[in-house]
């Protein structure tokens, strides 16, 4: 019947590479359009490009290179705003404008880190809780929980109390707090995918825990984990500036944000550019990973489109 | 033989933490058998355990007795090597085909994952392989390389079919193929089935809640109650004459698409009981017109035989009481 | 829509209520018809135990409950008769005999006897912590006797020309109020944390941990008053910004430990009197002379020469004076010792060639106290300075406690360390004792200075009473340390308090640490 | 109902001493001997040898796991080598200041965020929608205790509407305690003066530290009652002729309520983690502050006395949330 | 049928703003639903019934709803008009509606009984407030209700929770809800598609006898002919956002005239006839983003010409059977 009809359709040639890749552009015109639409998805993109691009050649653009590694310069002192130097001098001279450039590449190296180690134990893990199930699920569950049981921030700060002050150890405390999130999500994400009747055809059809993990499941828990990691870019940020602030962090002369708010807040209120600049770059550099984070999750993810 | 269920048990352990124990029974002593290039129809309602048994036979959840032969082997708790062979013998085609496959593969890939399992089939061979079963599907070309969410339902569950017929199976499970689709969609798929059957003289465990649809592709129907088969015959006799009184409410119960409606006897009362806790007796007693006091209430009935190849599970039919 | 009007109604409101709360009480604090001095400090006061610690903190508070025999006073710093009305000396300079007021009370009514003075220099030597290291070379607990209830006599084990010049860091404690406090044998000591058996000028009414103490006027105080006052708040304020807003809004009224910067900016504020007197604090950059870079003197004169003296100047708004010997002004014997290092790249790099590590390519560490904004410059400072050298500095800032534990050991001690000093005297051995033997593991002995000969001239000094005798020594011991570089010598700060007009009385001296007050004096008008 | 309280408080027993196994593993992987540690830095080393043997450090870890769990639960939570008081009195004496902050400021944020949620979902992409948008995209990315800072300078410093720390006037005689916590205790005592003063106080610091959980709770609360009012039941009951108000502020609140009232939780232990910058830029004498300064000086046995305090309130609070949840679910309550 | 029908609904037209485009989900549905009538209306996945049926109780979100044109006349008055109020105030009243998944239709957080006397104090709300049931006589209302809808032990179910009731249960407590006011229409989308075939059964017996008892006009929409036949009298086919045909129930079945009617009854397999071959509707349902113009069946239509480009009317057969199509005619 409909069979000899459809075969019609059949094409002669083999397919061209737009025919091939049909899928795949259309996904990306879709990823294009959605994120377009949504104006501060757009934003949160701009905010994260300049803050990468500023990270990639800060140190060829900054005024004043030496500044970066603690330059002495007391002859021009705690000077406001001016065309010199837009962000101001700090108590040593050094120009602050310089400082925050740098800054955002230190910013960016830890919540790379931060995030990237959290998902490197998260994600495995929640996979294994959530495919295998049972006493290997309860364990795993179970840990994590109790991770999640304390707040982040403290044990953060009990880690690097125990271990010392200093930017590798904040790095470390908040990677080891920052896992079990990812457990959860992907542990979730697994277990509802888990149920998918694609899982049940492809084992079925013969396929082993791992095929079905790793070819069948990653792929689709990707859109969450990515959408996470941008927000959680932005909150690694927040909590290495948080230590950075209490002294706990990264240590002068280190253009660390958190660490130069820490200090400029001697210098309030006269000197407030001080302060201030640090902590506008790290409001506008957390908000552009929020926003792209949830621009991300509008596209990556279907059921939240409005 | 193509298929031989005896006596199968699917127990499944709900208990929850600090709740006791809990089991779902969901297939009870179930037994049937398919002969080559034949079609049974298993029917029942939702919680009735036919979805089960199908993906028992394939090795989808494990049973907790009885034994599944496939081709002529025991397959229960199969090697790998008997489970590779299962998986050539025996392939599915699951319900919904929005969900069974995978959103993030094309179609190309969706089709070639058999073919990367169990061949060493690969690359321009492969992708002819592909090409080859989505032209036996009636699918067009290019959709090889568009991902499931482009399709409609009736595209996706061909390319399922094509999935599945990927290793020239002899048996095919098909677990309620057309229950998501639109009517004129499912009559485009039944008819395609039908012609695949009589194509590649392929053996069909059909699996469905829609008696007109079993009706038209089966030549054998089972139907279910509970986790159990309360009457199993050749289609017409069932249709005809059914036995079970469950059998003949079921019957009663679906609407019929014609102007003039029969007068139907009043409706089944009751709701079907939860399959964790049984009542003892037969399964079907709290519902049943006929129900004998004393009797379904307290003891199973045991299958009774009704015809050539037609038997019922049911008291009344109990040649010792008549 | 109702819902967002009285949304916006609520928030009017809110603001309405934060508007009408506006306190601006430019003046001083009241309880009842009494004044209260507000002294706003960053530095905390762990513990008021006089046997037990003392730091500028904590002896503003002990100096303020409790009496020593001594007391000092003025610029320069002199010990003035306080509990001991008169003191005698036996010929051979052994024996101290001190003759007690009859009037001084404690606070609890007991009056002070020769017995209480006893008791307590034997506390404090028996506990070894504190101010124990001043004597305990000297003097041992069973020769202090009671002599009668209001004579004490001590005799040291040999003579010691310094002796009378820590006498008045020695506070002294009722014992019977101490030991009826007393746990598990401690002396008092869980007790005493907290709270206080004294008989200076003010008791203790309240404390608030991690926020303030609050000290009573005894206002029968045996030695009277020059103004009147209720009381002393003794309010913690964590950051130098917030101690300037309190001074300024009047929630505080004398203020110690502002960075330069506040203190330049505060300065100019109508109502404030700010106080520049200079100090008998030295800063210096302690060297650790056994640590693997630092034990080279060729490397320590390189970084000696090297660094930026200027800067001292600068970070201090120019009330600061380079130390010109390694006396500080105010010491008896202080001479200008010829070829202190200055900047000089040049020699620097001549002495840099000499040593292990001609080409630099070291890392050596910079220890100071964390939060401290003033050694923190100072470490910016030497970082940038050492560049040319080709040496980096790690900058480690460590609580003071901390500090003082890495420095407590030769192995751990930190190749730099900052450290302001203040003699407890202007006896020169107040200084030259800091680089003998004795002195290593301590705050100010973290370079184990390790040169016999100048060991051998401080302890000869030392017990020496004739001044001309003494002099020569000590100009010797200058010379020879600036030789040997130690540390790097640096400067001397002016302590820089501010308070409002309305705060009468004050009184300096020198002798102080850096923020240490004196409450006794103050007063209201 | 009853059955689920107690089971999750059995469970809550379980993740304490899984806390308990944290801090103490973090006490394991510091570097240098805890003996030491604990003897501090004056001791002498037959003191840190009489502390190891009377610590038991000189036995296997699960014999000092068990030893740690028994001092704590006895109270005997180690000493602090900077004030040498016990690290129980000091956790006793701070914590009603955190708690009453922390309580206090998740007040505000809910009792703001969920009405401008509901607001902002109900009056979808209109400008009251748009505008609080922009209040929570900010809100959430605000470092805290930058913000902390800034409200400082601005409110108390330039226009000096607000004290600038403290709980309290220096000058004020504390009531006499009754639950510790100022706000309630000056009323308890009829002191209005004072409570006005400590609110007057307590008004930056909870700002700082609500203004981020203010953001998330309303976008969460937003983004659930939007999807509720798609939800089924919603057109049902719109269909039966309920009221708007009805629907929105019982039908779909309700509902909305359980995803906000996850994300409360977690944002209530972000304010408690939050605490220690907030304390730290308003001088707050609470747990924070005291955590913080312990971290600075390496005092260890206040740093993990603080986590298990404000762990196990962490939980607590949990506990409650819980209950709320299966209070507002029936469905939750025949869970776990 | 003299007169003017309790319920006209004139020329419809309903869009929809997606992500991608305008979906022009109704295109021009007239049709009318007399006193007492049984109206059914079929059809398959998205050819627009239950927008059909929201719209009448203005159900449909907006945004992103839009209704283009049309009137609803309900005893003549046009419920369209004053931007919804109208509508308003006869929800519950007048017309009330049950729906298809009935577990989704009722607030999971609240018992049944609260829901029921919920809307039984809702459907008073025009009522003066002396009139107005009491909160015991609304539970009494509720209790009644459940009875008549054959609820097994009302008191037990009347504090249960939606997720502890079975899907026939819950179907039945949506139907106490609706018929507690006492409407002149009841609207039912689908109501029985998400429930087993024997509990089908009792929810279409029971809606036939609350038909009788409470003399109900009723639409009911299903893509189950089966199900349709069961219950109504007339019968509206309609396709991809049209009606194609209007009829009986006997002409539907016996003298269907458009092609798609035909292609539907010739698509459903017959649980009562023995084995016979099925023919599907070749192609698949046109994008109504970009719906074919003319007649929407044309893309699939077997007989189509060029007629077929301009939309044909739905045209009167007599005894009120009405067809679309400009090739109808009993099929090949």
């Amino acid at each position: 019947m409909t069979e000899s009809a459809l075969q019609r359709d059949l094409p002669t040639t083999d397919p061209t590479w737009a025919e091939r890749n049909h899928a795949a552009l259309r996904t990306l015109r879709l990823y294009v359009r959605t994120l377009f639409r949504n104006a501060s998805a757009v934003l949160g993109l701009g905010l994260v490009l300049l803050f990468l691009a500023i990270a990639a050649v800060g140190p060829w653009i900054i005024p004043y290179p030496e500044d970066a590694a603690g330059a002495v310069h007391m002859d021009r002192k705690l000077q406001p705003p001016s065309a010199e130097h837009w962000f101001g001098t700090d108590e040593v001279g050094n120009d602050v404008f310089s400082r925050v450039v740098l800054g955002t590449r230190l910013t960016l190296q830890i919540a790379l880190i931060v995030t990237g180690v959290a998902i490197l134990i998260g994600v495995p893990l929640g996979m294994i809780a959530g495919y295998v199930g049972g006493a290997v699920q309860e364990v795993i569950m179970r840990v994590t929980d109790i991770f999640l049981g304390v707040p982040g921030l403290i044990l953060a700060i009990a880690i690097v109390g125990a271990l010392g002050p200093g930017i590798a150890n904040a790095m470390l405390a908040l990677s080891l707090v920052w896992w079990p999130g990812y457990v959860r999500l992907v542990q979730a994400k697994t277990l509802s995918l888990k149920n998918e009747i694609y899982v049940d055809a492809a084992r079925s059809m013969g396929a082993g825990p791992m095929r079905i993990v790793f070819v069948h499941l990653l792929p689709n828990c990707t859109s969450p984990i990515v959408v996470k990691a941008s927000m959680d870019m932005g909150m690694a940020i927040l909590g290495a500036a948080s230590l950075g602030f209490l002294g706990l962090g990264a240590q002068p002369p280190e253009p660390e944000w958190g660490a130069m708010i820490s200090i400029a807040r001697n210098y309030l209120p006269d000197w407030w550019w001080y302060s201030f600049f640090p902590g506008l770059a790290i409001f506008i550099t957390v908000m552009g990973f929020n926003l792209l984070g949830d621009g991300l999750r509008d596209i990556l993810d279907p059921q939240h489109r409005e | 033989m193509m298929l031989e269920v005896r006596d199968l048990k699917v127990h499944f352990d709900v208990s929850r933490r600090g709740r006791g124990r809990t089991v779902v029974q969901a297939v009870n002593e179930v037994s049937l058998h398919l002969e080559r290039g034949e079609a049974l129809g298993l029917v029942g309602e939702s919680g009735s355990g036919k979805s089960t048994v199908g993906k028992a036979i394939l090795q989808l959840v494990s049973p907790n007795a009885g034994s599944i032969r496939v081709g002529g082997e025991e397959m229960t708790r199969p090697d790998r090597e008997r489970e590779t062979r299962l998986r050539r013998t025996a392939q599915m085609v699951f319900q919904d085909p929005h969900s069974s496959l995978n959103p993030r593969m094309t179609i190309m890939r969706s089709v070639a994952e058999p073919l990367i399992l169990h061949t060493r089939l690969r690359g321009q061979a492969m992708r002819a392989r592909v090409a080859e079963l989505l032209g036996i599907v009636g699918l067009p070309q290019h959709f090889q390389f568009r991902y499931p969410h482009e399709l409609s339902g009736g595209q996706k569950q061909r390319v399922c079919i094509a999935r599945a017929i990927a290793l020239d199976p002899d048996l095919l499970i098909l677990d309620e193929p057309t229950s998501a689709l639109d009517v004129s969609v499912q009559a485009q798929i039944l008819e395609f089935l039908r012609s695949l059957q009589q194509d590649r003289g392929l053996s069909y465990l059909f699996i469905s809640h829609n008696l007109a649809v079993v009706r038209h592709l089966c030549n054998r129907v089972a139907v279910m109650y509970l986790g159990r088969i309360v009457e199993e015959g050749p289609t017409e006799e069932v249709f005809r004459s059914p036995q079970h009184p469950y059998t003949r409410a079921l019957l009663g119960a679906v609407p019929l698409p014609q102007a003039r409606q029969p007068l139907a006897g009043d409706p089944l009362t009751g709701d079907i009981p939860s399959p964790v806790d049984l009542p003892p007796g037969c399964s079907f007693a709290s519902r049943c017109p006929q129900a004998i006091q004393g009797l379904c209430d307290r003891r199973a009935p045991d299958d009774f035989v009704r015809g050539p190849g037609h038997r019922a599970r049911c008291h009344l039919h109990d040649p010792a009481r008549a | 829509m109702t819902l967002t009007r009285s949304l916006v109604l609520g928030l009017g409101a809110l603001a309405v209520v934060a508007g009408t709360m506006i306190t601006d009480a430019e003046a001083f604090e009241r309880r009842g018809d009494q004044k209260i001095l507000v002294v706003a400090s960053r530095q905390k006061v762990p513990i008021l135990d006089p046997s037990i610690k003392y730091d500028a903190s904590i002896r503003t508070m002990q100096q303020a409950l409790y009496d020593g025999l001594l007391k000092y006073t003025g610029t320069p710093p002199e010990y003035v008769p306080w509990l001991a009305e008169r003191w005698d000396v036996s010929d051979d300079g052994l024996t101290y005999t001190f003759h007690l007021v009859k009037n001084a009370k404690f606070h609890n009514g007991d009056p002070v006897t020769a017995e209480a003075v006893r008791w307590s220099y034997a506390r404090t030597l028996e506990l070894g912590q504190g101010p124990a290291w001043m004597l305990n070379a000297v003097l041992k607990a069973e020769n202090i006797k009671a002599i009668d209830d209001h004579t004490v006599s001590m005799t040291l084990d040999r003579a010691y020309a310094p002796f009378l010049s820590f006498v008045p860091w020695w506070y002294i404690m009722n014992p019977a109020q101490v030991m009826a406090n007393e746990v598990d044998g401690d002396m008092g000591q869980k007790w005493l944390i907290e709270n206080e058996a004294g008989s200076g000028p003010f008791r203790l009414k309240r404390i608030e941990h991690g926020n303030l103490l609050e000290l009573e006027r005894v206002q029968d105080y045996w030695r009277g008053f020059k103004g009147p006052l209720g009381g002393v708040i003794y309010r913690l304020i964590r950051e130098s910004s917030a101690q300037r807003a309190a001074l300024q809004k009047g929630e505080a009224d004398i203020v110690t430990g502002l960075t330069p910067d506040e203190f330049e900016a505060v300065s100019k504020t109508p109502g404030m009197v700010t106080s520049t007197a200079p100090a008998l604090t030295a800063f210096g950059l302690k060297f650790n002379t056994k640590a693997e870079y630092t034990s080279d003197i060729n490397l320590r004169k390189a970084i000696a020469w090297a660094y930026d003296y200027d800067a001292f100047v600068k970070i201090f708004n120019g009330r600061a004076r380079l130390q010109t010997s390694p006396f500080t002004d105010d010491i008896k014997g202080k001479i200008t010792v010829p070829g202190m290092p200055h900047k000089d790249l040049a020699k620097a790099k001549e002495f840099l060639a000499k040593s292990q590590w001609p080409d630099g390519g070291i890392e050596i560490e910079y220890v100071y106290v964390q939060g401290f904004e003033v050694e923190r410059q100072m470490g910016l400072v030497l970082i940038d300075a050492l560049k040319p050298l080709n040496i980096s500095v790690s900058m480690i800032p460590l609580t003071w406690a901390n500090m003082v534990a890495r420095g407590s050991t030769q192995e751990s001690s930190p190749q730099l360390m900052a450290i302001f000093a203040t003699p407890v005297s202007t006896d020169p051995d107040a200084v030259a004792s800091q680089y003998h033997k004795s002195s290593w593991g301590r705050y100010y002995g973290t370079h184990y200075y390790d040169n016999k000969e100048v060991h051998d001239l401080i302890e000869k000094a030392r017990y020496l009473s004739n001044w001309e005798e003494r002099r020569p020594i000590y100009e010797e011991i200058q010379m020879r340390l600036v030789e040997d570089q130690p540390e790097i010598f640096g400067m001397m700060r002016e302590r820089m308090i501010v308070f409002r007009d309305w705060v009468k009385g004050f009184e300096y001296s020198p002798v102080r640490m850096t923020s240490e007050l004196d409450l006794y004096p103050l007063y209201i008008e | 109902m009853l059955n689920f309280a107690l089971r999750r408080m059995a469970w809550m027993a379980v993740m304490l001493v899984g806390l308990l196994a944290i801090t103490f593993s973090i006490s394991h992987i510091a570097p240098g001997d805890p003996a030491a540690l604990a003897a501090g830095p004056d001791a002498t080393r037959e003191m840190v040898e009489r502390i190891r043997f009377e610590h038991g450090l000189d036995r296997p870890l699960p014999v000092q796991f068990a030893l740690y769990l028994g001092n704590i639960l006895q109270g005997n939570w180690g000493t602090s080598i900077n004030t040498r008081h016990a690290v129980w009195d000091d956790l006793v004496l701070f914590f009603p200041a955190t708690f009453e902050l922390v309580v206090f400021s998740i007040l505000i944020a809910v009792g703001i965020g969920i009405p401008l949620g509901v607001l902002a979902a109900v009056r979808q992409n209109t400008w009251l929608d748009h505008s609080i948008r922009l209040v929570t995209v900010g809100g959430v990315a605000l470092p805290m205790f930058w913000l902390g800072l800034m409200l400082q300078l601005a409110l108390a410093l330039h226009f000096g509407w607000f004290p600038l720390g403290g709980r309290m006037d220096m000058m004020t005689e504390p009531v006499a305690p009754i639950t510790h916590l100022l706000l309630v205790d000056t009323l308890l005592h009829g002191e209005f003066a004072i409570f006005v003063e400590c609110l007057h106080h307590i008004v930056l610091p909870a700002a700082a530290l609500s203004i981020p959980a203010l953001a998330s709770i309303i976008r969460v609360n937003r983004a659930e009652m939007l999807e509720t009012l798609n939800q089924d039941y919603v057109v049902n009951a719109m269909a039966q002729g309920l009221s708007l108000f009805r629907i929105v502020a019982i039908y779909a609140l309700r509902n909305a309520m359980l995803p906000t009232m996850a994300m409360i939780g977690l944002r209530f232990g972000w304010m408690l983690g939050g605490t220690v910058l907030v304390e730290t830029v308003f001088d707050w004498p609470g747990i924070g502050l005291y955590a913080v300064e312990s971290a600075i000086n390496s005092d260890f046995e206040p740093i993990m006395g603080s986590t298990i305090v404000l762990g196990f309130f962490f939980m607590l609070t949990n506990l409650f949330i819980d209950i709320v949840y299966a209070l507002l679910d029936p469905r939750v309550r025949e869970q776990i | 049928m003299t007169g003017t029908p309790l319920l006209a609904v004139e020329d419809l037209t309903v869009e929809f703003d997606t992500f991608d485009g305008v979906y022009k989900a109704l295109d021009g549905v007239s049709f009318t639903l007399g006193r007492g009538e049984s109206l059914g209306i079929v059809g398959e996945t998205g050819c627009g019934k239950s927008v059909t049926a929201k719209s009448i109780l203005g159900l449909v979100p907006s945004p992103p709803g839009r209704t283009r044109a049309g009137r609803i006349l309900f005893d003549g008055d046009d419920l369209l008009e004053d931007g919804g109020a109208r509508v308003r105030d006869i929800r519950g009243i007048d017309i009330a509606m049950i729906f298809q998944d009935p577990m989704t239709y009722l607030n999971p957080v609240f018992t049944v009984g609260q829901q029921l006397v919920d809307v039984i104090r809702a459907q008073q709300r025009l009522m003066p407030a002396s009139e107005r049931m009491s909160r015991a006589g609304a539970r009494a209302l509720a209790l009644e209700m459940l009875e008549r809808v054959h609820l097994p032990n009302p008191e037990r179910q009347f504090s249960a929770y939606p997720h502890q009731l079975s899907g026939g249960m819950r179907q039945r407590v949506l139907i106490a809800q609706a018929l507690s006011g006492r409407p002149r229409i009841l609207v039912a989308d689908e109501p029985t598609t998400a429930l087993d075939v024997t509990i089908q059964a009792q929810i279409l017996s029971l809606i036939r006898e609350l038909i009788a008892s409470f003399q109900l006009s009723v639409i009911l929409i299903s893509h189950d002919l089966g199900v349709v036949a069961t219950v109504c009298d007339r019968i509206v086919v309609m396709y991809a956002g049209q009606i194609v045909e209007d009829a009986s129930v006997t002409e539907i079945f016996d003298n269907p005239q458009h092609p798609y009617t035909q292609g539907l009854l010739a698509a459903v397999p017959h649980p009562g006839r023995p084995v016979s071959s099925l023919s599907g509707i070749s192609g698949t349902l046109p994008n109504l983003l970009d719906p074919p113009s003319g007649c929407r069946f044309r893309t699939r239509c077997e007989r189509a010409t060029d007629a077929c480009g301009t939309r044909p009317a739905l045209e009167q057969l007599g005894t009120g059977h009405r067809v679309a199509c400009w090739h109808r005619g009993a099929g090949p």
